[in-house]
């Protein structure tokens, strides 16, 4: 399947040539706050990039407006730097058109899930195929500080000096909740994980939709801590892996179990017995134990699901179609439009 | 009973006059024995009088069964409108009627505009709550369902009907209530559903030799944009939401997979503009159809479009606003919204259509100019156009324009490619995903000339915005000069644009016919206009106006060529009838 | 806290006149299709109104483009024929202004889940003191037919005459994605079960959605037969009570329970014993037990969930801020405006 | 110093011939030993010659450190810029400069505009990568950090730095490029977290006797709405999404408890729209903030408002488009999107500012007009006006307009109201949920006349038409007459409207020092236009229109009065400087 879409391996049959992350760079200097989390995620894009097969001229990135919307520039790949909200749709126009395309949407939190969360939950629900990268630094970045859709209550910015008064969404519950085939989150800095959550997310067939938790240093600094710093992220990252027990912490003393009452609760391991750990079912097709997970935590301040929550096949949007479309196009010439314009009834003057 | 239905819309055309007539019309509906013989049906023939097609073909044909349907239907004339009871095509009475197959499946209906509602079944629910009412009078009561429905298609006032039937029914109030609630379910019926008066007649210009068929606006417009994607080899792209009177170019298009169109109901209007755009920037002929609610949340997108320089058809199929207005009524209303209703300086062309062939022409031509310019163009088209047909000309298919994508497949510097090069049509190469080499990135934020990247320099900014405009005014050097149809003497011009052609050159030629001097001229181009235009203009001492709106291409018009130009408006959701024009430009002969 | 929000109450202390169905019911001919299940929720709710204590000229009604938009128009309270998909935001502007209304959304699939799908999730997020009735009659009745977020994959209709390629939201899944506090599903002729829907609804302080299954006789009729019509809905309505055991059927002999693997499963009583029956618990606190129950029937096409799925109290949005801003707002005088004017550093020029 | 800081930014206002002052500039800025004694600071005085303020008060001071701040803060002006880099404000520092409280926290900067930036953190992290840079090496490379940002701030071009950095410090590699990274990042910095040029000046009018105070147009438009909100008693709501140059006037309003001000950050333009008409369905005072973009997708609820008749305030704070364009660049693009940006004929009233102190009397305005006539106002202010501030003369409460909301409180008809009956003004009953007896339903289908009940009759859509520009018209009445400044035999007019004010009026004054004779008279009003703008107009031989667009006013006054008014044009994101407009003025009177 991944062989047709998202452009992978897509290549006419010929051989592809080897790239290197400078073939998938741009010339453009970045421009983003020294010290920010979207330099961390661009390098590693930029080296994992070679790896999945598609030459830069299949690979298209495109972005809504904010920080993270700046990627674009960097990538030497086609991109769109669109409008504020709208890349999901932008995106789904060029996927939809170009299956042999490999189409990545990159937004930030304001950007895909305030303005543009009509655009993401349909992308989600229509499986277009789209690899949803979105950096979640729960702050308005570009417009200087205010608090976004996933900024926790109360939290004091220039647009809300007495706190907010929102209830926060949870993105990989929202994503969910809108049928989404392939939910992960992952960590800016996490290099190592991030490359392999995105490489998951590449060869997915469908909308793979990831969040990565990503610092803003100058208006939102240490959000993440928890699970971002050195000292705090062992004892809080809980890494999901399909197939393999729910454990975390330094000696994955501590695990994820299902209490009697039928909740997912967080156990000592050395208590309840490795076999009473709950294993990671990724691939299960009803989104109620990703769901379970999403809200083992619903902020980051403390042991925090991170990984590939779900990731199940289903048809993407209009595949088989899109084929037979492709088919037609070719064949419909001048003669078969002759025949249409006169189609029905017709009758001469003469 | 042609009589009746005559008199019926006649009136219904000029609203008001047609009281008298009323009362004894609901009786001639009044349901067949089903048979051949004893048919009851009746035709409407929907015409102001001046655009008669000559020979009187009924428009339209209410059937309250399949003897009905079978008895008149070949008077009616083609690409008319067929309303039947569908509750009456059972097995039986098509046998008695002597169908084999059912008409309103098997296709042979096709080139008819089919509208089938369940009248009985809906009727009989309309009337269940009533006391004393059997479902067999209920199901009598149907006609006067067909009665309110016609009603509401061709904006009858309901209260004389309503009195009628009160007076009518007086004696039997059960009776009278069901005749009551059926009337209305109708009325209601049509208006819930949007139902149209589906069918308005244009007077074919004088028939040149050819073949011919009947078409309306909206299979002309799906026609055309296909023929474009044949003959510009791009794979049609549309993305819409469904909006009236838009979406029945969605539904028409959707039909044809054998073309490789394809079609995608996205979730608003705003997607949909993005979802084209997005097409086109991966190769396609990205095209986005929409009514004035929907062309107002399309505009940052289209803003962006004119920023991003890439091909994009947006129609707009005009309709009665301001909001959410009149959905069924047509007007002028979005022609200076199309010019300006995005921010900044953001220009665009503009083409409109005229009749309902026309629509094809118009079509290719915004599609011609989106892709030889690189930019979106916003085609106007109209509630009246979609939904009228004429009989149309096939052209030949040589005589059809040649669009060439001319994609770029090299770089255009050395070691390297830039997307803001332009040629001699000020146009910036069209570089699709796919070509190695060719990589690049573009967006909303302000673009160096030639290289295309980010540039906030007031110099530059100054100049991207003069070489957007300059583009956009370069069109007109591709499009033929404005000819106006002149009688010799006349100092007086009536220019029309959009779908006011026709009527327009009825009034003008009745003007005549009387010995008034009267010129006419037509605008296809609305941005930009044809170069001679103002000098056209200033050669008549007085120019008319007529719009279906409050003043929009006049108030164009005396801003770019300062003509006093006279504005003759209308804006009751209905077109111009010739002869209120007719009236409106003797008077200003005088 | 009912006391303070949603109008519930608030008449000045004095005793409320008591109201008839009439005083809720405006002189407007009701203009939707003969047979539309639009006219059986319609007279519900007109005969419930009286019931809340909540006089007419306290209640608003707010509505989007659609058959279902048509509702306020037969409501003799106040009311907001908006425009297409923006009622949440329309209703959430009125319910922020005036926390002493009552402030009820109606809207339809194509309404709530298509164009305005943005504008639903934010207002559940923020649990703005709305009813919401999302009137599902999988399909767009007023624009003649096209299909919508809620219409079975492969559909065929006039915008998909070679069926649709969009898989469907499911819309009890989406609001708990979405943060609601209050999801429900009831059904438009089951007037006593809607009754009962509504009354709950229209208590919960926050945002309480319902959908409402409505059969669209013209453009989709029968949609919804398996848990509507007489003969089936007996065996296939299963109907969700807080504290009370999940059982279904003629004789109540089926019932929900959770399998070994922890997942929910339909099952005979007689098998599984009474004791291993599920028993509903809407007020608990994360979302996942309602969000498996929206799972159990992706479409209702076989025993599928009514009733209230999740009624759990949070703060609602901006509550406690409203009530200092109005009482500073009727504070603020001329004197103060005066201050405020000459605030900071002033000169005076002779 | 001092000097430096002028010559650079005089140069900067004109751009491009400030390279010879460059080479020493950077040294100037060395960081200082941090004593009174040696402080280092550099103050700028942006002002184009012709508008600088009596007396030499700088308007920017960047202070690397708290001794610079001290030394300088008395000479800055009130309302000037204060850019701090905050990693020096440690205690030590602040003890050394003899500050015992923080002076950035204790509020004592609060006449100031304070910028904030860590500078000393960035420069490191910026420079970290490069070989053989020690972060103290690092660290001394925060003046160029400083300069790129003010090079961001004011719009200088980069490569003459760039080079200049490279030549002076051709011998240490590493130090180069330690200098260029922080220069960039400065730079970057600015450009990313979008920071403005923060202040212009604007000369006062001769300064009539009264309380003054220093506002910026952001400031001043809160109070005016604050202002409305105490007259009418109506609480202010205020519904926005943050958007440069607009997400000001929400940060600002969102401090004013104190009146009861209601912020509330929407998910997006859209909501914000219909969350602010929701709160004027309630009786509240509606107003959401935004610029272009925003505006756009705001269209659709426009016309919403438009045909509910009810008061809402839309504020456009207008930035350089098309589409995303140059966010933090000032522009009059969105004149005519204003005027006819939404489907259909929806018209409604335009009113926009034309100086910083002058966005309180605008903002009155726009309020008195919305509640008044009960219709959708739009206020058009710019990223100039917004970020620019003047002294402002304290109104007197008495003379601020009653703005009464005069709520319907009875039935209007025997037995009933009816929300479409109108006063004197074509107004509508604006009747409030919680009204007993009033209850009645609107919406954005086309209502009858008087009773508001969904009509698709003819008549009625031309008289509701009709109606609602008639009443948007009638406003005219209620406005001052337009006003040249006139000088004796002169018939040549310069016609401004928004921002363009204050350098027409000093464009004006300059040709009139050297003798030309020359008028000048401002539009506040841009819809309706003063009853009596045609006749003034035509009282002159010319009319000429300066505009930071591409000529949108022009375009209107040619269209409504038919005069052949000149267009004078720029569109690089700044405002027109009085040398430029009194030279395109000149030109002209010859
Ligand atoms: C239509 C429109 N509205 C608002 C804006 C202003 N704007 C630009 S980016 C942004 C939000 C940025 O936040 P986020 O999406 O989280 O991205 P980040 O900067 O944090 O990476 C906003 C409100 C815009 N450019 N366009
Ligand atoms: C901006 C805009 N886009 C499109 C439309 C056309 N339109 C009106 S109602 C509707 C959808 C109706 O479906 P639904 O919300 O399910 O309501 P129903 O009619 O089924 O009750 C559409 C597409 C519109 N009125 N405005
Ligand atoms: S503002 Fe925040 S998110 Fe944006 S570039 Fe700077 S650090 Fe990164
Ligand atoms: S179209 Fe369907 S939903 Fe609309 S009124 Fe008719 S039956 Fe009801
Ligand atoms: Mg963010
Ligand atoms: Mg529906």
């Amino acid at each position: 399947m991944t062989q047709q879409v998202n452009g992978h391996g897509a290549n006419g049959g010929s051989p592809l040539p080897t790239f290197t992350k400078k073939d998938f760079s741009s010339d453009q200097e970045t421009r983003w706050c020294p010290g920010c989390g979207d330099y961390a995620i661009l390098a590693t894009v930029q080296s994992l990039m070679p790896e999945l097969g598609v030459p830069p001229e299949r690979t298209v990135f495109v972005s809504g407006i904010g920080c993270a919307g700046r990627f674009v520039y960097y990538m030497d790949t086609y991109g769109v730097h669109g409008i504020h909200g709208r890349a999901p749709a932008i995106a789904t126009g060029i996927a939809v058109a170009r299956p042999d395309l490999s189409v990545w949407v990159v937004t930030g939190d304001g950007d895909s899930l305030s303005i543009g969360g009509n655009h993401l939950i349909h992308a989600l629900r229509r499986n277009v195929p789209l690899k949803i990268l979105l950096f979640n630094n729960q702050i308005y970045g570009l417009t200087k500080g205010q608090y976004s859709p996933t900024s926790e209550q109360g939290k004091v910015t220039k647009s809300t000096p007495f706190g907010s008064q929102d209830h926060p969404f949870n993105p990989v519950a929202l994503a969910l909740g809108a049928e989404a085939s392939f939910v992960a989150r992952t960590v800016d800095v996490d290099r190592d994980h991030v490359a392999d959550t995105l490489r998951a997310a590449a060869t997915h067939p469908g909308s793979s939709f990831v969040e990565i938790y990503q610092n803003c240093n100058v208006f939102n600094d240490g959000a993440f801590d928890t699970v971002r710093e050195k000292g705090l992220r062992e004892a809080n990252q809980i890494r999901l892996v399909h197939g393999e027990p729910i454990r975390f912490g330094r000696e994955l003393e501590r695990g994820v179990a299902r209490g009697d009452d039928g909740r997912l609760q967080i156990v000592d391991v050395g208590e309840v017995g490795e076999d009473a750990v709950l294993v990671h079912d990724a691939e299960r097709l009803e989104p109620t134990l990703a769901f379970e997970l999403a809200h083992l935590a619903e902020r980051p301040t403390g042991p925090t699901p991170i990984g590939v929550f779900r990731s199940v096949v289903r048809p993407t949007y209009a595949e088989a179609l899109g084929r037979e479309l492709a088919e037609a196009h070719q064949t419909a010439d001048e003669a078969a439009l002759g025949e249409l314009l006169a189609a029905g009834d017709t009758w001469t003057v003469s | 009973m042609q009589l009746v239905g005559s008199r019926f819309t006649d009136a219904t055309a000029v609203l008001g006059n047609d009281l008298a007539t009323l009362p004894d019309f609901p009786a001639e509906i009044r349901a067949p024995a089903g048979t051949l013989a004893g048919v009851s049906a009746f035709q409407i023939h929907f015409a102001s009088r001046d655009i008669l097609t000559p020979g009187d073909h009924p428009n339209v044909l209410v059937a309250m069964n399949p003897a009905a349907l079978k008895a008149n239907i070949g008077a009616l004339e083609k690409g008319g409108t067929v309303l039947v009871n569908e509750d009456a095509f059972s097995k039986n009475n098509l046998k008695k009627a002597g169908y084999a197959d059912n008409p309103l499946e098997d296709g042979s209906l096709a080139d008819y505009q089919l509208v089938r509602v369940a009248m009985t079944t809906m009727t009989v629910a309309a009337t269940e709550d009533i006391e004393g009412i059997t479902p067999r009078d209920a199901a009598r009561s149907k006609n006067l369902f067909a009665l309110g429905l016609i009603s509401w298609m061709y904006g009858r006032p309901t209260d004389v009907s309503i009195e009628w039937i009160e007076k009518k029914f007086a004696g039997k109030p059960a009776i009278c209530d069901a005749n009551l609630a059926a009337f209305r379910a109708g009325y209601n019926f049509g208006e819930t559903a949007e139902l149209f008066a589906v069918h308005y007649e244009v007077k074919p210009a004088p028939a040149e030799p050819g073949v011919y068929r009947n078409v309306n606006g909206t299979t002309a417009t799906a026609l055309g944009l296909i023929a474009a994607s044949v003959k510009s080899r791009l794979p049609l792209f549309l993305a819409s939401y469904p909006i009236t009177p838009a979406s029945e170019l969605l539904h028409e298009l959707s039909r044809h997979k054998r073309f490789g169109v394809r079609t995608m109901q996205a979730e608003d209007e705003i997607a949909a503009a993005n979802i084209a755009l997005g097409a086109a920037f991966g190769g396609q002929l990205g095209v986005t159809a929409t009514s004035g609610p929907g062309l107002d949340l399309k505009a940052e997108t289209i803003g962006l479009a004119v920023a991003l320089e890439l091909p994009l058809v947006v129609i707009d199929v005009q309709r009665a606003g301001p909001s959410t207005g009149m959905p069924t009524k047509t007007e002028q209303g979005d022609l200076l919204t199309a010019m300006y209703g995005r921010h900044g300086e953001s220009p665009l062309p503009i083409v409109a259509s005229s009749t309902p062939g026309q629509c094809f022409d118009a079509a290719l031509e915004a599609v011609r100019i989106a892709v030889r310019y690189r930019t979106p163009v916003i085609l106007l088209n109209d509630t009246f156009l979609a939904n009228s047909s004429e009989p149309w000309r096939l052209p030949s298919l040589d005589d059809l324009p040649d669009i060439d994508p001319a994609f770029a497949t090299e770089e255009n510097t050395e070691g390297g490619f830039w997307p803001y090069v332009r040629n001699e049509s000020l146009a910036r190469p069209w570089a699709v995903p796919g070509t190695p080499g060719l990589q690049h990135r573009i967006g909303g934020l302000e673009k160096e000339d030639l290289t295309g990247n980010i540039s906030y320099d007031p110099e530059n900014h100054e100049r991207m915005t003069k070489l957007r405009e300059a583009k956009v005014a370069k069109v007109a050097e591709g499009i033929p000069a404005l000819e106006a149809d002149r009688v010799d003497g006349s100092d007086v011009l009536v220019l029309s644009w959009g779908s006011t052609y026709g009527v327009a050159r009825a009034a003008v030629r009745r003007v005549r016919l009387s010995g008034g001097k009267v010129d006419h001229a037509h605008l296809h181009h609305l941005n930009p206009m044809p170069a001679n235009t103002g000098e056209l203009l200033h050669s008549y001492r007085k120019v008319i106006v007529p719009e279906t709106n409050m003043g929009q291409l006049v108030k164009i018009v005396r801003a770019d060529y300062l003509v006093d130009a006279d504005s003759v408006t209308k804006v009751q959701g209905l077109p111009f009838f010739a002869e209120e024009l007719e009236e409106a430009i003797r008077e200003r002969l005088a």
